[in-house]
């Protein structure tokens, strides 16, 4: 494990990652601007799927495809599920909601990151993880509804005698409303759409894109973990008044949603790269899909709690401590 | 010159689209709109998550007589969203 | 602080060049300009074209007794290329 | 036809326009940053003025490049005449002229769309119709100034009697300011700019830029034209009021202008491949150039009509429609 | 809805962390930042610097007691940095 | 030289800078969206410090680095400490000390530019320059603080019996906030960290990086070069006021402080490539950190004067004549 987790550091994206950190640790004013940062989310987003589609047209939706999809569809009901009953009595109902649906979907850059630490570690995976992926979204933002109707239904029982009671709490969202916002929401439709393209063009496609979609990948995922950085740092400059609980939901929980997909996955005989990879789904949590379609759907939560867990603390854990710790046990379990 | 009432109203990006909906019931007769505002209010810093998280600023001129109509349509996204909105006096230079 | 006129343009952003040059002869003593606003009004939505077709934001505070040197240089292009221009009180903080 | 068709339809930047056209009809959210757009449109115009200049740079402006030079430039010319004569009547003599404009004109995108369908069925073509391309703007706009001049003294002419018509009539811009205006727009300028880049630097250039303007090309495309599928669709969602002749306009025209530069094309003798871009450029109407110079030169015509006409209709038309049926044409009479 | 004073301040995009400072101080409810403006003053144009050296436009609504030592906190920014203060009145929708 | 010098203008990268120029100067409203300039300024940031880095983990800091790195540093001292002593009575006071400062600074672009003329002659030189150009922006704006609190105190002497004055004179900023300002500069601090990261991870990060860093290098930098001459001539339309004085030394004293380092690079037997890039490094003015800076250090001097001077007339002398001229006596010189 030494090995591999050396190895983490010295990829300079990752590098660029804790430059990032220290930059805006010391109140440095430097800052991509945002139409580029968020160009390069897209880019990210188009490369994954571009590749995941493409290594799926290779392989096609074979039993091994289809047991680590579903796997990956089951932890994102289960996460939420008792994330959302750890959390009830110790958070503020709204924001129970919100964190659950925030740790049952995933972050798109530590699964790129996990992608690249088995390249450099000569591990194998398959694109149907990136379905997986794909899928996780919406059970995720389901439970987040139901749940936060849950809440509200009870809260409105409490409040019932109450007359001002109706005119502070916001209509409730219909679920189907609440769906289409999460099917609809850009960087969501854009994974799916580009893995459906990569899928649809195969090793064609591949050849005419790569230059893009491959080569320069590395540089601008640089970039983008430059910007992370900052933005982690600066995030856990607003965490003064987080209740330590959160924060050590953040930090802890990552850990044992990870461990419990890892014996899911060796209980499904899955390869040791599609293993790691659906650790890594299940131990992330959203910082872009979910934040956006929470403010939406669960107003009465407080973005600052759901988006400085995840983006704060669990992001730069599962890319520093996460990734090659859910690596050794997975070698350890499987040799 | 005509006396006319600036409507201008902060608010999450992603609510702006049905926002304007709501306005184009009252025919208003335009609007301006300026992307990617930061700031702070009630619920804290606005994130700042690469782009995605960011605020729109609306400008809205319309006659005195329509301003309640346009503050009415306005307020519940307030409420549900956050956000100000404020109103002022200006003059429209007539072309 | 001393009373003073706020002045705001919206106007296609090709002639915002021209526009200045037009405030410059009216002698105001600056002005600010935010890019790449859109919106709707008489012309319709403004077109999105790959960022080429937008709408400019002008900012002018100036003495009143210039307010309407100022206004006449503006009528014309609002005339031409359509755009509002609305004109506001406001306290300059001296310095 | 069959085969070029369907390749067209699995290049993977054109599933990314289908893809955009459907994520903007299903009102995703999803948005590539303004700044971003904006700086693709100028890096495909380097991209393709740098790589016609260096083409023309090895073959030199032989007789067979002028021809082509001459045929676009007199389509540049004949296009907006018929176009003016028959939108006449049927629609506001100043949306006439403008619309005129726009035919006369091109669009750069459907210009490399074409070139990409060439590639891909190994067709030859050279890098003078690039230059032809660039040559193709100012006839085009010169005809808008003509006849806007001309409808205004026509209609002021109508009006006489009226005291206030003078007041409501802007003045006329001179057709030296216009030009002024056409020479030294941004996307235009660029475009020539590269061009001569091109020829000058060479091989030796074209080896330099080459990682930059020609391995990265497609994947910008791919990002550029997904951009151009949602303002397509999101440009339709505004056609509601639109003229049905003005649709009709532009979903037939295309072909019909096409036809002719076809036909020209065949009785200079000129390569297939020219013949399509002769074709397409013909067939493709500016949503770009022309719009912000009618902007100041024709404010009293409607962008909503001709920039509607050219991206919501004709755009879509040529790319999916119009190459491959203009190509086919081609073939059966080129053989 | 309630008067507010509506407070505008251009300055260099560089102060804008610590001007934010300032003013918390004061203890404004919120703000709004328009990034990347640019403009004219007595310095001079401002200058194209690869995007380098922008202006910042911040709005601040608040109460009409507090708007005193708002201007208060801002005045030494003017005076160090330039740029402009204004300052008007609006009503500020309750929500 | 001739040779060098035409192929200097031959290169697609200069022409762009010549054409972005001459568009600025036909006031086309050509313009690279405020973003994506900035985004480009980063990447060489990045480029630069990132290849530097690899460099120097390949060669070590032996007694050549250092002799460079040495003679860099001095010379950051000595160009503003003679620099004010020239314009102390010809100028305002403060803009004599902010004048001082920009030319004892770099251009990190005229940099790239005399790399890229050493590469197009198969001229050697050393990732050490690098870490040159980084030391080379403190001592510059120690002087800068140290002359002008220097001019304070004595303006402050002179002015002591107004009573006003202390009212309009702004209070001093201390030494260390401004070396603060300095070192958290982004600009100054994303070449610090690039530098490290290429020298951390060494050859093997330099092959995940080179397709982005190294491969689209030169057309980013055609774009950026664009950019450039586009600031050029519309910075120099600004310099209608600027008196002779300073246009003059804008464009003298980069050949004086050129030709100083020269001798330097001579005495202390530095190869050709490395004597060029430090008289390159002795010749520019910076117009990005120093004037960021000088705004919140000596509010008392006016942009508009060392700005336009660095970037105006400076940067286009040493692209165009500078480069190759340096070049010439190094030659003439060393052989
Ligand atoms: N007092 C204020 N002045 C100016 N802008 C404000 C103010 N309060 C809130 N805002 C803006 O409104 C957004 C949402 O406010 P809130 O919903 O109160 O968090 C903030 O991010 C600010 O951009
Ligand atoms: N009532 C209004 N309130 C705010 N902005 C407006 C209004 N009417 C027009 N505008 C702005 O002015 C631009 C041009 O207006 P028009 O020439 O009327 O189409 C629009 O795109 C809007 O940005
Ligand atoms: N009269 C004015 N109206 C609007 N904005 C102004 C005015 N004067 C100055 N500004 C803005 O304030 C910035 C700095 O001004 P100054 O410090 O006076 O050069 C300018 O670049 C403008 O953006
Ligand atoms: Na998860
Ligand atoms: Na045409
Ligand atoms: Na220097």
């Amino acid at each position: 494990m030494d090995i591999s987790l050396l190895a983490n550091f010295i990829d300079p994206a990752i590098l660029f990652f804790f430059f990032g950190v220290f930059a805006a640790a010391i109140r440095s004013n430097l800052e991509i601007p945002g139409s580029i940062a968020k160009f390069f989310s897209l880019y990210l987003l188009v490369a994954i799927g571009f590749k995941g589609g493409v290594a799926l047209a290779g392989s096609g939706l074979d039993a091994t495809a289809l047991a680590g999809i579903g796997a990956a569809m089951f932890m994102a009901l289960l996460v939420p599920a008792y994330s959302f009953l750890i959390l009830r009595g110790r958070a503020q109902p709204f924001d129970a909601a919100a964190i659950a649906a925030t740790y049952g979907s995933i972050s798109a850059v530590t699964f790129i990151a996990a992608q690249q630490f088995l390249t450099r570690n000569d591990v194998d995976f398959g694109g149907h993880m990136t379905v997986a992926m794909v899928l996780m979204e919406s059970p995720a933002i389901i439970m987040a509804v139901l749940l936060a109707s849950y809440v509200r239904s009870s809260t409105a029982l409490q409040l019932s005698p109450s007359v001002g009671a109706a005119a502070v709490t916001p209509r409730p969202v219909s679920l189907k409303a609440v769906l289409h916002e999460a099917f609809t929401d850009g960087a969501h439709l854009l994974l799916i759409g580009s893995l459906l393209i990569g899928y649809l063009t195969g090793e064609a496609g591949k050849e005419m894109m790569a230059p893009f979609t491959a080569d320069i990948f590395k540089g601008i995922l640089a970039f983008f973990l430059l910007e992370m950085g900052l933005l982690v740092a600066r995030q856990l400059r607003e965490a003064r008044g987080m209740p330590p609980f959160l924060i050590g939901f953040a930090l802890v929980m990552p850990s044992v949603n990870a461990l419990i997909a890892i014996i899911l996955a060796s209980l499904l005989g899955m390869g040791a790269g599609d293993a790691l990879l659906l650790a890594v789904l299940s131990a992330s949590g959203s910082y872009i899909v979910v934040p956006a379609i929470c403010r939406y759907a669960i107003p009465e939560a407080s973005p600052g709690r759901y988006f400085t867990m995840s983006l704060g603390f669990t992001f730069p854990f599962n890319i520093i401590v996460g990734i090659p710790l859910y690596y050794f046990v997975i070698q350890a379990l499987w040799s | 010159m005509k006396a006319m009432k600036r409507i201008e109203v902060i608010l999450p990006e992603g609510e702006v689209d049905e926002l304007i909906e709501a306005l184009d019931a009252t025919e208003i007769s335009g609007y301006t709109l300026i992307p990617s505002v930061s700031g702070r209010g009630d619920r804290g810093r606005t994130l700042r998550a690469l782009g995605h998280l960011d605020n729109s600023y609306l400008l809205v001129a319309c006659e005195s007589e329509r301003m309640s109509a346009v503050v009415e349509a306005i307020r519940p996204f307030l409420k549900r969203f956050g956000g100000i909105c404020l109103v002022s006096d200006a003059q429209w230079v007539l072309h």
